[in-house]
């Protein structure tokens, strides 16, 4: 028997299954003292999965002050729409709006790697069509435990699979993304996926539902049970990777032990996305739609009272419409049903018929659910009784917030005092030409190939950079060759020995990633990856971040907006390093101004070094691969020096001074010409500065710095350049095609043969 | 030698969209009377006469087949 | 001259193949699968993607759609008709090319840029290459693995109909290196790797890919 | 109504990278015993009673199968 409003009242001491669904007592009061009695089972559906933390962000939300307490009015005046919406938006110029968000989806793609990582990918695209947005290439941050791991070997394949298969099928290029490997990451690998848009600025579609009397329209896959109960693993604090298969909802409604045994998986169909993203655009460019909200994590739940509350907070809607693709399923089930590949529109009566139409000619399922009433509650009926009745808000928006107790882990002290300063350093000519060798073979180092191998990065013809350069770059204005770069980064590992700095490393070197393609950063998104709330340590680390990274986008001038955050990522109570991925931004007027990262074969042109190198080696990817070693502190972060570096190189891009720029980063300056004369397949003959030690030299990880090529006619031109803006500048080498070689004096040879084979032979050789 | 056949069928609940996509092609191609089409993958594996209905078992449900979504039957069809 | 370039549910590359179109100085003409009309163009492209997701066979499905009717009855009377990649496999499962593509030898999707050689510079689609050049243009797909029998196969090598060979290694398996074929009038040719994407060394690995559609103007200005 | 199954596998003379790569797979997680392994198509059909054998013959070579490269059997299971 369907469980309606009026049976609640009537039956106000029936119990509930609220704590199998994730309430607590107290959130199990206020539903009951919101409603003035007892939810019915597709209402205590409804709050639960809105209330979850992945839902309503219940543990993270308050330290949002930090965002706006950093972000200035002119900051703001870049954002057509922030923290909040479905994806940020920024105004890139030339009339042109653009949007981009990143997204988590690891425990899925723990549980099931190529449909969880596909899955990720469809919903991250939805998020940025449900701002009216042409989705224009995705990016994928990942991150493994060791690479000769068993359990890697089986989530690895897959999720890359999952990404390419579904990002491939849906004709979105990939343009970037990471590949680490950390044993802190076994058992709980990250899958995040990165999406950016474009529309014209004038056709910002904000999901809300105004307008009394207009109708809520359903469209695109038809509904099932897979994924019910998604939402909960998501985010559930109960979530252990060695039953995550048979994890399931607990359905209040059904009580049925066989819906038990459901698998919390969703299956995507890249095809339906793809007619759909179609659809939407057709239906965008028609004007026909007043309001769109993406069915993502909680499924209608969250659709219907989102897009109730956004609105005027009226609406009824008959949920036995709805399309399914199951039999006997319940209101409770459709409510929380993950199934993919679905978006919700408002549109005015006087445009459903031409709404229908379009949706017919890409042959979209779409079916109008209800309608926006002039009241302020969400009902919804179920063959025609009542079995919702609440004030959305109090579902969308006023979910239950903590203040967490936060404590600086008592591990933390030995942890920074534990420094690498005694670890057995190379010295010889020998050793230090092995070791070049020996790091770029190392997994987080090696190329990336034979992953991005298997993503499309050429469809829709408007990539200008993509992997293995710093950044992605997409052309938006194909007139005007206006365009926009991407890049995420984050080191856990610095991250892990200071989450304040280390976030800020993050985003300096996110940030630098864009500014080396010869874009300007513009905006900032992220997902924060982190353990349980619940500890106060890993909440520590969490405030730091996020105050890391408000701060430090204050002084960079460039707004965050938008972001996702994903607690839990722990097996038992090992929580993972925390990783705040940063997703930078940046737009170019010309992307035919970019600067590539490898070297190109004209001979004779100078290398320079810019920034300044210290000896910096804690949590190192020479202490970690050589050593197996973390402690001490992260490099120094010097946010204004970052800043000037962007300004010098968005100034020789733009007076074609700089033929190739690449940034040091992981490895340091051994993995930068590594890749450096690789990617351009050009040789190149290095000399070391004979007053500091060649070690530190080569493998220190110092920020702010960056490699770039000049031809020798602008050398002085550009020297001059740096010394008058107070950048240093170390004249390092020059391009050598000859040689077909990287030479570093003193040091030694390598041949371009004997390093690629060590570069990309690593990543065939673990999972081919 | 036997021959063992392993067909590995996506979960009923679970959403099979290259079966619906055959479903929804034959009607276009003219042919009516199929209402339901679903789309899994066929094994055909020459096995030797030692190994048992146990070890088959663990190699459709451990390899040929992803338990989360999906159901496997195994087969002896001759020896 | 009006060139076509069909979209089926599912394709991908067709504003790609229209931008390459209109590179070339030729009108771009967009024909949609469901419309039994092919709006009097001169040649016909059919690009790639996963039309219908690929998920029964790669171009099983999209070779009922009502516009394949009219590509087929006009490719029989000699219109010029080039299948990119899905495109190809569409071909093939119509019986306008022989063959059939395969999963890869490696078994997952493959994206590189992937050196060329034309094999027949007689065709319409490659009268601009000298015979025996060497290109670079992306290659990308899942199902690039040319198959057919040896006598087909033969017949093919026999008649000058290999009109495309991977060069510098086989990336998915294709019997002899083959990477594109033609039918035996040589007007109807079908290629894996994506010549709209090398129509700018901006965008991709060169602007080789152009050749294609440039060639397609000397055949009617010629004929 | 009548539940039909279509078995769709490569030509014995056709490559067979998948099936392949399980047989290589196999004695690498301790397997032993499996000589040879082939990957096919596996379909389950609900089809009408009207729908006679000739036409789920066209339906099975016409469409599921590529006859270029695939055989095909046709079973009814049930009615
Ligand atoms: N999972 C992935 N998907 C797509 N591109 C990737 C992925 N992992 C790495 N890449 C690309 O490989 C290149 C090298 O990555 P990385 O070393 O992380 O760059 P950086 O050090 O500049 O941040 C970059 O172009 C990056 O975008
Ligand atoms: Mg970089």
């Amino acid at each position: 028997m369907t469980d309606t409003v009026d049976n609640a009242k009537n039956t106000p001491d029936q119990e509930q299954p609220y704590r199998e669904l994730g309430l607590k007592d107290d959130e199990y009061a206020r539903v009951r003292e919101i409603l003035g009695r007892r939810p019915t089972d597709a209402e205590l559906a409804m709050y639960s999965v809105m209330w979850s933390e992945h839902c309503s962000y219940k543990s993270s939300k308050v330290h949002w002050r930090h965002w706006s307490a950093n972000t200035t009015p002119e900051m703001k005046a870049k954002m057509l729409a922030g923290i909040g919406e479905n994806a940020g938006v920024v105004d890139i110029g030339d009339g042109w709006a653009v949007t981009f968000k990143l997204e988590s989806h690891n425990h899925p793609s723990y549980v099931e790697p190529y449909q969880g990582a596909a899955t990720g990918v469809g919903g991250i695209v939805r998020d940025i069509m449900a701002m009216g947005a042409r989705p224009l290439a995705v990016m994928d941050p990942l991150r493994f435990g060791a690479p000769d791991h068993p359990d890697t070997k089986r989530v690895l394949p897959g999720i890359v699979a999952g990404v390419g298969g579904y990002g491939n099928s849906l004709g979105l290029p990939n343009i970037g993304g990471e590949v680490v490997f950390d044993a802190s990451y076994q058992g709980n690998p990250l899958v995040n996926a990165l999406c950016v848009g474009a529309m014209r600025a004038e056709d910002l579609h904000l999901a809300h539902a105004s307008g009394t009397g207009n109708k809520v329209i359903l469209f695109g896959a038809r509904t099932g049970l897979d994924g019910i109960g998604g939402v909960s693993v998501l985010a559930s604090a109960t979530f252990s990777g060695d039953e995550g298969g048979t994890e399931s909802t607990l359905d209040p409604a059904s009580g049925s032990s066989a819906r038990k045994k459901l698998p919390a998986v969703q299956v995507g169909d890249p095809f339906t996305e793809k007619v759909l993203i179609e659809c939407c655009l057709e239906l965008f460019r028609e004007g026909i739609v007043v309001g769109i909200q993406d069915l993502g994590g909680a499924g209608l739940s969250c659709a219907t009272s989102e897009l109730a509350s956004a609105g005027d907070g009226g609406m009824r809607v008959e949920l036995d419409k709805v399309p399914l693709r199951a039999t006997g399923m319940t209101p409770a089930e459709v409510l929380s049903s993950e199934s993919q590949e679905r978006m919700c529109a408002v549109v005015k009566p006087s445009d459903v018929d031409a709404f229908m139409r379009v949706c017919a000619k890409w042959d979209v399922i779409a079916t109008e659910i209800g309608e926006v009433t002039d009241g302020d509650h969400l009902v919804i009926t179920w063959h025609g009784e009542t079995v919702v009745d609440v004030p959305p808000r109090t579902v969308a928006h006023e979910g239950p917030m903590y203040e967490r107790p936060i404590a600086r882990p008592d591990y933390q002290d030995a942890l920074v005092a534990n420094g690498p300063e005694a670890l057995p350093r190379p010295s010889t000519p020998d050793e230090l030409r092995a070791l070049v060798l020996r790091m770029a073979a190392s997994p987080n180092l090696a190329s990336r190939k034979w992953v991005t191998e298997q993503y499309d990065r050429y469809v829709r013809g408007g990539t200008v950079l993509a992997q293995p350069s710093d950044s992605g770059m997409i052309r938006v204005d194909e007139q005007t060759g206006r365009g926009v770069a991407l890049a995420t980064d984050c080191n856990a590992r610095f991250v892990k020995l200071d989450p304040y700095t280390g976030t800020q490393l993050a985003l300096a070197e996110a940030y630098r990633n864009v500014a080396v393609s010869g874009a300007e950063p513009l905006a900032v998104t992220n997902c924060l990856n982190f353990g349980s709330p619940e500890d106060p340590g890993v909440m520590w680390q969490f405030e730091q971040a996020v105050r890391g990274l408000a701060e430090g986008c204050k002084e960079l001038g460039i707004p965050v907006t938008g972001g996702n955050v994903s607690f839990y990522n722990q097996t038992g109570t090992t929580a993972i390093h925390p990783t705040p991925v940063v997703g930078v931004l940046g737009v170019i007027d010309d992307v035919r101004r970019r600067i590539p990262t490898g070297i190109g074969a004209e001979a004779g042109e100078t290398l320079l070094l810019l920034g300044d190198t210290h000896d910096e080696f804690g949590g190192s990817e020479w202490a970690h691969e050589v050593h197996g070693h973390l402690g001490g502190t992260p490099p120094r972060v010097d946010l204004a020096r970052e800043k000037l570096l962007g300004q010098v190189l968005v100034a020789g891009s733009r007076d074609g001074m700089v033929t190739a720029a690449h940034d040091l980063s992981d490895g340091g300056l051994a993995q930068t010409l590594v890749e450096t004369v690789l990617i351009g397949q050009t040789g190149a003959r290095v000399f070391l500065d004979p007053d500091q030690d060649a070690f530190v030299q080569l493998f220190s990880e110092s920020a702010g710095r960056v490699l770039v090529a000049v031809p020798r006619s602008e050398e002085l031109r550009f020297t001059e350049m740096c010394k008058v803006r107070g950048l240093p500048v170390r004249r390092t080498g020059v391009v050598d095609p000859e040689s077909n070689a990287l030479e570093i004096q003193d040091i030694g040879v390598i041949p371009l043969t004997e390093l690629r084979e060590a570069w990309e032979g690593t990543l065939p050789k673990l999972f081919g | 030698m036997a021959r063992v056949v392993v067909d590995v069928m996506p979960k009923p609940e679970i959403l099979d969209p290259q079966g619906q996509a055959v479903a929804r092609a034959l009607p276009r191609l003219g042919f009516t009377g199929v209402s339901d089409v679903r789309q899994g993958k066929h094994f055909e594996l020459e096995v030797d006469d030692s190994v048992d209905d146990a070890t088959l078992d663990k190699i459709a449900e451990g390899f040929l087949s992803n338990p989360v979504v999906e159901d496997f039957v195994v087969r002896r069809v001759q020896s | 001259m009006r060139v076509g370039a069909v979209t089926f549910p599912g394709t991908l590359d067709d504003s790609d193949t229209l931008r390459a179109i209109a590179a070339s100085g030729a009108e771009a003409v967009p024909l949609w699968h469901g419309d039994a009309d092919l709006k009097q163009v001169d040649a016909v492209v059919l690009p790639g993607g996963f039309s219908y997701g690929d998920y029964l066979r790669a171009g099983a499905i999209a070779r009922f759609a009502p516009v394949m009717g009219e590509v087929v009855d006009a490719a029989r009377k000699g219109l010029p008709v080039l299948g990119i990649c899905n495109g190809f496999q569409v071909l093939c499962e119509a019986g306008l090319l022989p063959g059939a593509l395969l999963r890869n030898s490696e078994l997952h999707f493959v994206c590189r840029d992937q050196w060329l050689k034309v094999e027949n510079n007689t065709t319409p689609w490659t009268s601009r290459y000298d015979a025996g050049a060497e290109i670079i243009i992306p290659l990308k797909n899942q199902d690039g693995r040319f198959t057919a029998s040896q006598s087909t196969v033969d017949e093919l090598e026999g008649e000058g109909r290999v009109v495309f060979r991977y060069v510098g290694g086989n990336p998915n398996g294709s019997v002899n290196h083959i990477a594109g074929i033609s039918d035996a009038t040589g007007r109807i040719v079908g290629l894996m790797p994506h010549p709209e994407h090398a129509i700018d060394a901006l965008t991709g690995p060169s602007d080789d890919g152009l050749g294609m559609f440039l060639s397609l103007l000397d055949q009617v200005v010629s004929a």
